[in-house]
């Protein structure tokens, strides 16, 4: 047991937040459209150019090559220079681009990895249906073989930011026949092929933007080349693409909280006097938080030793589980602070915005519901 | 002692809900812009029906009822999310008939006067029959005439005009407009003192019956939902940690509409323990509703986050609800300082 | 809608309240042993010889004869009047008593009921077996039909206060190769029968005293005509016995606890001074609860309005369940409110053994797992 | 950077943990009276190990590591509910050794000076190096020379006939021997002062291991049970409410250990922020203790409520642990009080 980071993970920390402190950008990053493309695509840039996207990535396809240690941090200086979330690029870094690394072949890694790293492709999810959410395997979009084409016809839905996307990580039948789980593909899509229309979907943070798209897939066709990791074999590759997300994506969100806690605790203490605080139900609460933050954190660690001692395990699903119940107790006690207030949503204060984003945040992770079957039967080993 | 409806209050109900149903489905606010509604045109059609002046008695026009009606529209109210400038017209027509003014209680159950309704921003607020003044947000008062105000000291009727600096925001609940205003030391048109009648009570009440019907509602819908949304081949609904959900909803509910029902025949008896039971109500009704209005948005995985959904609607209101005279913080203080009730 | 009682209900609830009040035993009744059966007896029979037992129950078994009104109010009086509940009663006057009423003939009905009432005879339940705890139904203990006597064979467990009864409800399967519902029957055993031996339980609130009792049932006999209901119809009798626990028996734990309540905030504001409870988190949690507690009461209203409707309906159980979910609540804050003294379990005072005690209790009354899913299905419709 | 015990610390571990199965089975207690317990017959032997001076130096007859190995083994004493004496003995040699007292300390590694526990009954506690006064618990004190007191001023220990009237009450975990005491005001037989050592810091975080062990232990009787019972023709575990159960004890439990694991190295590097971390970690692993024991009970069923399971023996012991300097309430509001830490 050792707190301590190496010499050189000292220095790569150093070296990180100078950085940051130098070249995160100015001004508020825009919640919706174009404008937050724009942003989102240019920071990504910004990291990219100065040589720090793809920290854990394989240096040929322009990452880092560096340990998770060296995401840690990163993430840690990231969270502490308060740099900006740049969503948009959130897919093809923890999911799209992970999973082409590792099952991707040679070609597709050098075509598609470098953008996603440069935030000159932005990428965006094509898994639930209307009728397969947490079903997934019951997807029932098709492909058909046609020569060295794969023609695809049926719907994706709740793909965010699709309109603002240029690919898209997409998970069909291509197999109709074999049991559910056995014939299904992962496909790399381009959003800008022929037979494909989109429905722009508006969500309840902001009732007249678009944030989902749903697909219309009409006979549009991909190369067969862009089947990633082997026909038929979609099922075990989007599992362990669900599973980058599970894993170190989580670190950054753990991260955010703690500081979005600490900031709270300075919003509450303003409000109602630091003096008043100690025993009230609102300090009570955020004190809890305070704990349950600094416990993410140690388990953030503990996932992070389990893994380098070469035994990530199932366990790092208890931190993600965790970090879901701060977000729980954050939102509830969000509004609660700020009091009268709350029944705005003005545009330059995110605590309104950010308690309403909350609902999709759990939705979209899977809900909190798959969360604990997966925790029971995979970490304790309970029956289905 | 009978907590269920009697037939003419059932009568009451069945009408206004059939009307409701009619005038004010939930979809109308699809086709509405970006902020605000169009309810205001609900209220000359259930004025002359009599819905808004229930509790109000017949020489000014009203109906002679008391609060244990109007709790029973408030909650059909509720389940339509009907706009909460009906709060200024039921409590401002309570105002002008105490008051003694016939003239202005007829024209608000009219539904010809429009009257916003104003929540304090911050402590502490000047509240008398000389003067009242403080920092308010006004919901619905874009067109409004006068501003209902009240707290504990009293309730005021004052003329829109005398608030200032008013500033349109962006409201959380954007089928309400909202606005941030300060109230200079104004004189109110009308005054009724706490002492002559409870109306703050009253308005908590009526608040809490509007909560009971978003409670209900959500309940509804996540239920409805549940049975008939399949996921791994059978209703999602048969999976135990849906099903318990939609348990704690039903268990939230019916707590919340029994102890609005109960504390409103309190109210209507003037009994001792009426802001004892009246604030139970609230925090029972606003918990609940706050807390279903979630859950069903949950129940509805991706789709119950979309605009086109209505359960971010009522989440949003539920929000409302909770600040109305006085928050879930608020309400839990002021009852535990209240003595045991005898009964 | 109306919150009046009938002159006739206030003049019954004037009445008991003189009654209680010059009535009620002195002194704290013992938790354990032939000391509580002797009090508990004594004071079921004081209520009996003056004419207040069996409010609901028929006059011409002992009872009353009265409506839900009055046992409401009966309740309602017996709580605020401090009188202690005896529990050893319970069993036989709000299980078996209430099935026999509804479902006896007219033998078992003279025969058994008024016992029950005058305190005489002390009944035990015994469902649960080793192997079917809340899947009753698999129940195996045998019982063969020999003559005009059934023999029974096998184990009954979690029968409290089986060592102090006299009479048991008994659940015996007399066709083994019926379905499972259809081959159970529901029996009235003799706890003096022999073939029948205790194994005493000890229980956590006081692990030096039995509880539970186990019971070996080994070729014990009993007469055929105590089977009630009818051979192999004991299941649908044993579902309609659990419903009347679900049903009045909860008024008086929701007015019990609702009198808790404001003992804890009586306690509370005493331990940390009223001024500084208003927004203290123990404060917070006790105005809840007791807006939970009004709302309970609320519910109990509507509950017997319900049932005077004659539509008393699967709702109750909402009622129970919130009674529950109160009682967790309780029990937490409790032990928060008394603060060091909460590691002391004296025996003059009672709050350390309740925190303890209500962990049986929710067990016992059915899980709230299985509330849960009797309230998904029955109340709301949701399929199985 | 690495939470995972090292090989040296993973050996320590299985020593502890096989001689602690071997001679502390959890079944001791059920041979025992009505009150009371025989684990000072292992205070020679732990001691002959070194497990009781792991983090004494050498010099004074410890083993010269740190408040990593402590927390290591303070988990494994939770697991098997050691008697909270053992606290007297580690935490006394502390003081011994800091206060210079080399025979004193030797005597309390040998495990021939038994050391009761102090835990205050009320504020206001006087604490200082000429003299410490209060009401006070004291924990498995009967046979006790010394008694261990502390707060955040400062850590003593007491000669155990310093305290006045002494008087055994019945405790609510009957293993423990319980008394209420008065002691006036009293010259410690030795003070460190908290500005020379964070003995009440390093306190908090043993009783915090002590926790994660009752944690640990009660989520996997939960869980083997939920595997092996039946219900319906399956195992209980594979009803989502109780995996679901499972799985919660499971999250606590993780965040605990995690937790108490990252502060040990704090505390152990005597950072700045170990109030904040010991302190995170009492509460964390204190609540997770609490709810996982009562989940246990709670799947266990009625059996789990019964004596001669042992369920109940953790959920009363993690009430010990609460309450040891300071349970989660005065937990709660000093974390609060302090600023956020700077890594």
């Amino acid at each position: 047991m050792d707190l301590h980071f190496s010499a050189e993970d000292q220095q790569f920390r150093e070296m990180a937040r100078d950085w940051l402190r130098d070249n995160i950008p100015a001004g508020r990053r825009p919640h919706h459209g174009e404008e937050m493309r724009t942003f989102d695509t240019a920071w990504q840039k910004t990291q990219f150019d100065a040589g720090w996207a793809g920290i854990s990535w394989p240096t040929e396809y322009g990452g880092l090559g560096l340990d998770l240690t060296r995401q840690l941090i990163w993430y840690e200086e990231y969270a502490r220079a308060g740099a900006p979330d740049n969503h948009l690029c959130f897919v093809g870094l923890n999911h799209a681009g992970p999973t082409i690394v590792s099952h991707g072949d040679e070609h597709q890694k050098r075509k598609y990895l470098k953008p996603v790293l440069s935030g000159e492709s932005i990428w965006c999810q094509g898994f639930s249906e209307p009728n397969s959410g947490s079903d997934l395997a019951s997807l029932s979009t098709r492909a058909e073989i046609d020569g060295d084409e794969l023609v695809i016809t049926g719907s994706k839905i709740w793909t965010s930011h699709g309109h603002l996307s240029d690919m898209q990580e997409l998970l069909v039948r291509t197999d109709p026949d074999a049991p559910k789980h056995k014939g299904i593909s992962w496909v790399i899509f381009d959003m800008k092929v022929a037979g494909l229309e989109l429905r722009p979907i508006n969500i309840m943070t902001a009732p007249n933007l678009p944030h989902f798209v749903q697909c219309f897939y009409d006979e549009a066709r991909i190369p067969l080349a862009n089947v990633v990791g082997g026909l038929n074999n979609g099922w075990k590759i989007a599992m362990s693409t669900l599973g980058f997300e599970r894993g170190t994506a989580q670190i950054k969100d753990q991260i955010r909280y703690a500081h979005l806690v600490e900031e709270m605790i300075t919003r509450a203490k303003k409000r109602f006097g630091s003096e008043n605080l100690h025993t009230d139900e609102i300090g009570s609460r955020l004190a809890q938080l305070r704990a349950d933050m600094a416990a993410a954190r140690a388990m953030t660690y503990m996932t992070v030793s389990r893994a380098k001692a070469g035994n990530p395990g199932a366990e790092s699903s208890l931190m993600r589980a965790m970090v879901g119940q701060v977000q729980q107790k954050v939102r509830r006690l969000a509004l609660d602070i700020i009091g009268p207030e709350a029944l705005e949503n003005p545009d330059e204060d995110d605590w309104v915005y950010f308690y309403l984003r909350t609902f999709s945040t759990t939705i979209a992770a899977g809900t909190s519901q798959i969360q604990r079957n997966i925790i029971g039967e995979r970490v304790l080993g309970l029956p289905k | 002692m009978n907590l269920l409806p009697d037939s003419q209050q059932q009568q009451i109900l069945d009408t206004l809900s059939g009307l409701l149903r009619e005038k004010a489905p939930i979809d109308r606010f699809r086709e509405h812009g970006e902020v605000g509604n169009e309810d205001d045109r609900l209220w000359p059609i259930l004025g002359d029906l009599g819905f808004l002046g229930l509790g109000i008695s017949d020489s000014f026009g009203g109906v002679g009822l008391s609060a244990a009606e109007e709790v029973l529209v408030y909650r059909e109210f509720g389940n339509q999310l009907l706009s909460v400038g009906v709060f200024g017209l039921t409590l401002g027509a309570r105002i002008a008939a105490l008051g003694g003014d016939d003239t202005m209680c007829r024209q608000i159950l009219s539904g010809s006067l429009i009257i916003g309704v104003a929540s304090s921003l911050h402590t502490p607020v000047q509240m008398s029959e000389t003067a009242c003044a403080g920092a308010f947000h006004l919901f619905e008062a874009s067109k409004a005439d006068l501003i209902l105000l009240m707290n504990e000291q009293g309730a005021a009727l004052i003329t829109a005009d005398q608030f200032v600096e008013r500033k349109s925001v962006k409201p959380m609940d954007a089928i309400l407009t909202l606005e941030r205003s300060q109230l200079p030391a104004s004189r109110p048109a009308l005054w009724i003192d706490a002492s002559d009648d409870a109306l703050h009570t009253r308005a908590i009440l009526l608040a809490s019956a509007y909560a009971t019907g978003i409670a209900a509602t959500t309940q509804s819908m996540a239920v409805e939902y549940a049975k008939i949304r399949e996921q791994f081949g059978k209703p999602i609904g048969s999976f135990q940690a849906v099903k318990h959900l939609c348990a704690e909803m039903a268990i939230r509910s019916e707590a919340a509409q029994s102890q609005c029902l109960f504390s409103a025949l309190v109210v209507a008896e003037d009994r001792d323990d009426k802001d004892f039971q009246a604030i139970s109500s609230k925090i029972t009704s606003v918990d609940a509703a706050l807390q279903n209005a979630a859950s069903n948005i949950q129940i509805h995985g991706a789709f119950g986050f979309t605009a086109e959904a209505n359960a971010h609607h009522f989440l949003k209101r539920a929000h409302v609800m909770d600040q109305l005279w006085g928050d879930l913080r608020h309400q839990r203080a002021r009852l535990l300082s209240l003595p045991t009730p005898a009964t």
